[in-house]
């Protein structure tokens, strides 16, 4: 791990430990998520990545009977303190869904909402914003035309882009991706690898992915997580040709998961 | 991120916190105001007319002496008129029920006859009312008579039993009906033995529900003339002759609650309207008692099962 | 409908006038005392004329009438078959109510005149354009509706002809209804038996008519004019062959003049009472 | 084999039971059918009454006097048969009705998918059942002998019997009927398009205000015309308290007479069978039930729509 | 295949070809189900083996929109055939489902129900036979003082073992299992493995599993399904030892499924 030390860690999570309820999800993970770098979470189904990745933007908080403990910093901040409210982590932490869901609203709205959620009125930072957000998420060229339509009517990987400018629109300082390609065909599912490794210059990645190769593919740090333990964490390259731990490599071949 | 953005950030969140918080506040009182204006009528009503609930309240014909006036014909006349409407709605309800959810196929015929319960649902009831004089009292020849008024209100409730019975059917795992398909039971066999006898429970909270409605309803019974002065009981179904039954009460004149409580609120005298407010606080306690048993034999129903 | 009398209990169904129904309701109560359910007796309300329609059709068996049968009732009596005897039962008067905060204490009948006919419609909406010392005030109208026999007699009375009236009142056969309506309502007047007055005095405010309140005095002498009128019921004499048609009719006459004043009506003179008695004995 | 054939034989008494089996099914079968068809009936039967004695009253008044005239004193000597003056008492009614429902019973809705934690949830829910349990009958005592006095002490002038208390009161009672299929209609949105909301960091109001709400719109707007259509056919509470006087008016503060009131002020007497009047309280039944149908088809097909979508 | 020879066949499938609706599930198979044996249908997920498996007793006419093509002999009657009716199939080919689904009622009426359907009232010969199938079923030392209980409060082994009971009680000439040990764990489901091993004494049958294991423990003979058609099949030493299929094999060493 003496690679990590070099990078400036955007967040990181200590002694985490998460609970649906007497369900225990996640186990005493420690992790750090450097910055400006795509880290991936990978590991069998159920071994708790999504509930890891919805920690860091305090999603469980929505729902009753969820619990942490232990702590999250994002940069100094311990945001799982009592003091900081989800709503405000949320806000510097935005997030990216499986299943594409935007808004049953025009394709402006959906990725103006981020900015109108935090009470921005004025009208042409809003299109400034929305068309920037846009570039990004490398979809402008694709819509330009035709801001005012329904977004339900995009393709899947257009409406899947759509949902990453909606979370680029306020610059967060970190994005969570959870297995955002898993619903899209291979072309669609390309085209989104690339603009991650893209974005990856500006804001700090954590995505949760099932696909190896995808891992392998445009990540720069892999965690690996077993039965909601945290097993190994390093490099990309390092994790996939010399894992430490025997469930690992057991995964990395396809023996369990 | 900057610290004065982070501050930025901090006070318009407070702000929309605020507002949320607000309307968290207004959402409650709103439910509250509703169900405390409601209570505080109902108590209102309750208080106004508490004295007059006494057993000879129960015990004594209408009078035009309001305090000697009592509900006894109206009571007896609503149980008489509901049991006419559950031996009519319930069988037609159900059997009904069981057609859609059981053997229609995807055809038009069902997609009418889905519709068109979903529609008879919404007629106001003062339709029904016209339904009955126009059918049941002209053209059946029915008069005004009990069997009459079960008539109707057994039409009125009828798409609620036949909703809540497919509820109850929907909710039975198919895999109870293959079950005993594979052990070579008819169509039949296996909605007589098990389908129904599971849903027993759900469709029964139906036929309650659906009944404490018809208990309330007033307008159509008015409309086939049960607004007048009864001060007698129906003939009694039983006589002492062969066959000791007698069905003479089907074609009695009658009266009910909501109609007694009806003829009350329209008399100014106050002690008339005390007597509404007894027989409203009567008829309150009828639909929630009705209501109460109906959520606590779903809630007993749903207890034992776990398909 | 025949059907009902066929089988089980023995009834007896009447219908008809609001105004007489209070002695009717409570000759129908202490009958089906006395007689402990062997007889039954249902009383409805549906207004003279709707009575008197009922009635001629078959469906009842006895009609409360606040105003003799009239020449096309009669008609549409004999075309059905139907034969009956009238029976005057009480006398009444017609009283004219209003709100108890309302500062009149009387009218004359060229101001009901004026109030109630038909070209007062739409254009007399305030007390104030029939007397101009009289409040700035909507004026709101309760009276019976067109089946009823008080409405027959006093718009015959008042507006000069049968059935001649503005409609831009609230009408019910019910005049319990009408008692609700004035006593809750400050701008309102409103007309109809004397016996509602008399149950409800607290809540209302009789005006005397020319000069006269209605009272049971004012009748008896004959002075309460033009509003004070006998009461009828109309008995078919095919009913009457029913046991039970005749032991009601007989058990009312026997009856009305201490009911009737108990109710609030005038009970009729002994001579006249005598007579209705014997015209029911000549019917057997 | 043949064993087994022989076997077989021997179950042949099987054949007529399995003839009687099939054709007892046929029987229970057609007697279901006939139950479930005694719905359409049912329907036929209303349209039937309605439609017949409506063509006697028609053949006695022209359609265009009966929907443009504006009085209606079909029982006095000089009878006017415009159904305006009645639409407009109930259209009144309702009016005042829906101003109370449909926020009262939105913010209820939002409250209760959005807000209130699933325990308070469990036991709100039955109370507001309940407002709609209750006999209209009752309600119409409330109007008249509470609410109409203590809107007296406000307005002396207020009649006794006035549009505005029925209409409160009828607001008070379909409240439940409102909150309860918007909360349903926001409880079908997808918990992926809340998430999404969360997400960008909203507040709970604003994720019901700006998603969960637009999303859920055929639903909720289902359910405030499911609710028209409700006030528009409810009697009980107009005839006790808002005045049977039929007038062309659109002041909640004056009494005016409804169709559902008509009906019932003129089946109070049971009306002669076969007369002018007769026929018309079925006009008046026919106008009422075209009403609710429009309405309430369109509101089947907006809640079809919400859960179609999801 | 010549081992079968020696075997009286009790069912049979001749070029059997099965729809939902327009989607073709079975495609051409042949299959012989040797009487008095074990007979495993394995595949992988979705090639066709549950739907097989209830053309044996006709389970698909339940549903509208199915398509039987072939002809499936039940001994000498082709039981697709017109003139046969699906509830005499059924009464003559019993099955035990996936997920042990008792009737909501006593343990006794459950088994008793198989009687009951056929009209059987005599008490004393329904408890006969009752009992004779709870013991059958290895249940009747477990149950038989408390044949009143509800069915529902056994335990997923023991409900599943009444409902072969069930499926016993009218002595049936086959019967079929879908998959009938994958909802239990693995010490219910020995004894149900146990209990088939004694159950071919008297009664064909004809499992589909999903577990190699369970089939090459103890089915006589197997049958391996690809994709709707039948590709293999044969006694289970020969196929497991020395499948004809390059398919069979990858299913076999886990490369597919
Ligand atoms: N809301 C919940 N309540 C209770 N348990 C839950 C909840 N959500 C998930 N779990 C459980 O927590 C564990 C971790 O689930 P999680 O969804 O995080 O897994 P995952 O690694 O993302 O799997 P997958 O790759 O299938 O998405 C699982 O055992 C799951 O069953
Ligand atoms: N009712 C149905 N309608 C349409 N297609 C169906 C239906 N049931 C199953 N199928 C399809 O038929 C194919 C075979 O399904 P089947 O259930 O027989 O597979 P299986 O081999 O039993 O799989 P598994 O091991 O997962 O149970 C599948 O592609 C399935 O999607
Ligand atoms: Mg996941
Ligand atoms: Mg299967
Ligand atoms: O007495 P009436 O009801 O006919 O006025």
């Amino acid at each position: 791990m003496k690679e990590l030390i070099t990078l400036k860690p955007k967040a990181e999570a200590r002694d985490l430990n998460f609970y649906y309820g007497s369900f225990h999800a996640v186990k005493n993970v420690n992790l750090t998520v450097p910055e400006r770098q795509v880290t991936a979470l990978i590991g069998p189904s159920g071994c708790g990545k999504t509930t890891l990745l919805r920690c860091f933007n305090r999603m469980h908080d929505l729902y009753p009977g969820n619990r942490y403990e232990g702590q999250i910093f994002l940069d100094s901040d311990n945001i799982l303190s009592r003091e900081i409210d989800p709503i405000e982590v949320r806000m510097r932490v935005s997030m990216v869904f499986q299943k594409p869901n935007p808004f049953p609203k025009s394709i402006y709205e959906n990725v103006a909402y981020g900015l109108r959620v935090r009470g921005e009125k004025k009208r042409s930072l809003i299109d400034e914003k929305v068309e920037q957000a846009l570039k990004e998420a490398a979809l402008w060229d694709e819509v330009k035309d035709r801001l005012k339509d329904m977004a339900l009517n995009l393709s899947g990987g257009q409406q899947q882009r759509l949902c990453i400018a909606r979370a680029l629109v306020a610059n967060p300082e970190m994005i969570l991706f959870d297995e955002p390609t898993s619903a899209l065909d291979p072309i669609a599912t390309a085209s989104i690898e690339e603009l991650m490794s893209q974005l990856k210059q500006h804001v700090t990645i954590l995505i949760v992915t099932h696909s190896m190769q995808q891992a392998a593919r445009f990540s720069d740090y892999t965690a690996f997580m077993y039965l909601g333990e945290m097993l190994e964490f390093g490099t990309t390259s390092k994790v996939f040709s010399s894992p430490s731990h025997s469930q690992t490599e057991d995964y990395l071949r396809g023996r369990i998961g | 991120m900057t610290d004065s953005n982070l501050q930025e950030i901090r006070t318009e969140l407070n702000r929309r916190k605020k507002v949320d918080q607000l309307f968290a506040i207004v959402g409650f009182l709103v439910i509250l105001f509703s169900i405390l204006i409601l209570v505080g009528l109902t108590l209102q009503m309750a208080i106004s007319g508490i004295y007059r609930i006494t057993p000879d309240f129960f015990l004594s014909f209408p009078s035009r002496k309001p305090e000697e006036a009592g509900i006894l014909s109206a009571w007896v006349g609503t149980t008489l008129v509901m049991f006419v409407t559950a031996i009519i709605s319930v069988p037609l309800g159900v059997a009904s029920g069981i057609y859609l959810e059981e053997y229609s196929r995807k055809n038009w015929i069902a997609d009418l006859i889905e519709i068109n319960v979903t529609n008879l649902a919404g007629v106001p009831s003062i339709v029904y009312g016209l339904l009955a004089l126009g059918l049941f009292v002209y053209i059946l020849n029915l008069g005004e008579s009990i069997l009459a008024a079960g008539l109707t209100l057994a039409l009125l409730i009828l798409p609620i039993v036949i909703v809540t019975t497919r509820e109850a059917l929907r909710a039975i795992p198919n895999s109870l009906r293959e079950a005993a398909y594979a052990l070579g039971a008819s169509k039949w066999q296996m909605i007589w033995d098990h389908i129904l006898p599971y849903s027993f429970g759900s469709i029964l909270t139906g036929v309650i529900i659906g009944l404490s409605r018809a208990i309330g309803e007033t307008a159509p019974v008015i409309t086939i003339g049960a607004l007048t002065f009864i001060a007698f009981l129906p003939d009694s179904p039983f006589k002492g002759e062969f066959p000791f039954i007698s069905l003479a009460w089907l074609q009695a004149p009658f009266t009910v609650m909501p109609i007694q409580m009806f003829n009350w609120v329209s008399r100014p005298e106050a002690e008339f309207i005390a007597n509404a407010a007894a027989a409203g606080t009567v008829l309150i306690l009828m639909t929630l008692t009705m209501n109460t048993i109906a959520v606590y034999l779903r809630y007993w129903f749903r207890r034992g099962i776990k398909w | 409908i025949p059907a009902v009398r066929s089988q089980g209990t023995p009834t007896v169904k009447i219908d008809g006038s609001s105004t007489v129904y209070p002695i009717t309701e409570a000759v129908a109560e202490e009958f089906q005392k006395a007689k402990q359910g062997a007889m039954r007796v249902t009383v409805g309300i549906s207004g003279t004329g709707g009575g008197f329609k009922k009635f001629c059709a078959g469906q009842t068996d006895i009609s409360n009438a606040s105003r003799p049968i009239k020449d096309s009732e009669v008609q549409a009596c004999k075309s059905a078959g139907i034969n009956y005897i009238e029976l005057p039962v009480a006398y009444d008067a017609i009283t004219v109510v209003v709100h108890p905060s309302n500062p009149l204490t009387s009218i004359s009948t060229a101001e009901l005149k004026k109030m109630w006919e038909p070209a007062a419609q739409g254009k007399i909406m305030k007390w104030n354009q029939i007397n101009s010392s009289w409040p700035d005030k909507a004026l709101k109208l309760y009276g019976p509706g067109a089946d009823s026999g008080t409405f027959d007699y006093f718009t015959e009375e008042i507006n000069g002809k049968s059935q001649a009236s503005r409609t831009d009142y609230t009408p019910s056969e019910d005049d319990n209804v009408l008692v609700q309506g004035v006593s809750r309502d400050q701008g309102a007047l409103g007309y109809f038996g004397y016996a509602y007055y008399e149950n409800n005095k607290g809540k209302l405010k009789s005006l005397a008519i020319n000069g006269v309140k209605p009272s049971l005095d004012t009748v008896n002498n004959g002075s309460y004019k033009p509003l004070s009128r006998p009461i009828f019921i109309y008995v078919s004499t095919n009913a009457l062959k029913r046991p039970e048609v005749k032991a009601f009719v007989e058990y009312y006459l026997q009856n009305s003049a201490q009911l009737s004043k108990e109710v609030g009506y005038v009970p009729l003179p002994s001579n006249m009472q005598q007579q209705a008695i014997s015209r029911l004995q000549s019917q057997n | 084999m043949t064993q087994k054939q022989l076997q077989l034989s021997k179950k042949s008494k099987q054949l007529t039971p399995k003839q009687i089996r099939n054709s007892r099914e046929k029987v229970i079968e057609f007697i279901l059918f006939l139950a479930a068809f005694s719905s359409v009936a049912t329907t036929i039967a209303i349209l039937y009454i309605l439609i017949d004695e409506s063509v006697l009253f028609f053949q006695e008044v022209s359609i265009v006097e009966f929907l443009t005239g504006t009085q209606w004193t079909p029982l006095f000597a000089d009878a006017q048969y415009g159904i305006l003056p009645l639409l407009s008492g109930t259209l009144v009614t309702s009016t005042v009705a829906m101003f109370v429902a449909i926020p009262l019973g939105t913010i209820a809705a939002i409250y209760l998918s959005e807000f209130a934690h699933p325990k308070l949830r469990e036991i709100v829910k039955p109370w507001l059942e309940v407002l709609a349990a209750i006999p209209t009958v009752v309600y119409g005592y409330f109007a008249l002998l509470v609410v109409t006095p203590i809107l007296q002490s406000i307005f002396p002038m207020l009649p006794g019997f006035n549009m505005l208390s029925a209409g409160l009161v009828m607001g008070l009672m379909i409240i439940p009927f409102v909150s309860s299929i918007s909360e349903d209609a926001m409880r079908s949105v997808p918990v992926g398009l809340r998430e999404g909301s969360y997400a960008m960091g909203a507040t709970r109001l604003q994720t019901a205000l700006k998603v969960v709400f637009p999303s859920a719109i055929s639903g909720i707007s289902a359910a405030y015309i499911l609710a028209v259509s409700r006030a528009v056919g409810e009697t009980m509470i107009v005839t006790v308290a808002a005045g049977l006087q039929p007038q062309l008016t659109w002041n909640p503060f004056d009494q005016a007479a409804t169709i559902t009131a008509y009906i019932v002020q003129v089946s109070l007497g049971d009306i002669p069978h076969g007369t002018l009047e007769y026929h018309t309280i079925f006009a008046a039944g026919l106008t009422l039930v075209l009403m609710t149908l429009v309405l309430n088809i369109i509101g089947h097909f907006l809640a079809k729509r919400y859960r179609e979508i999801y």
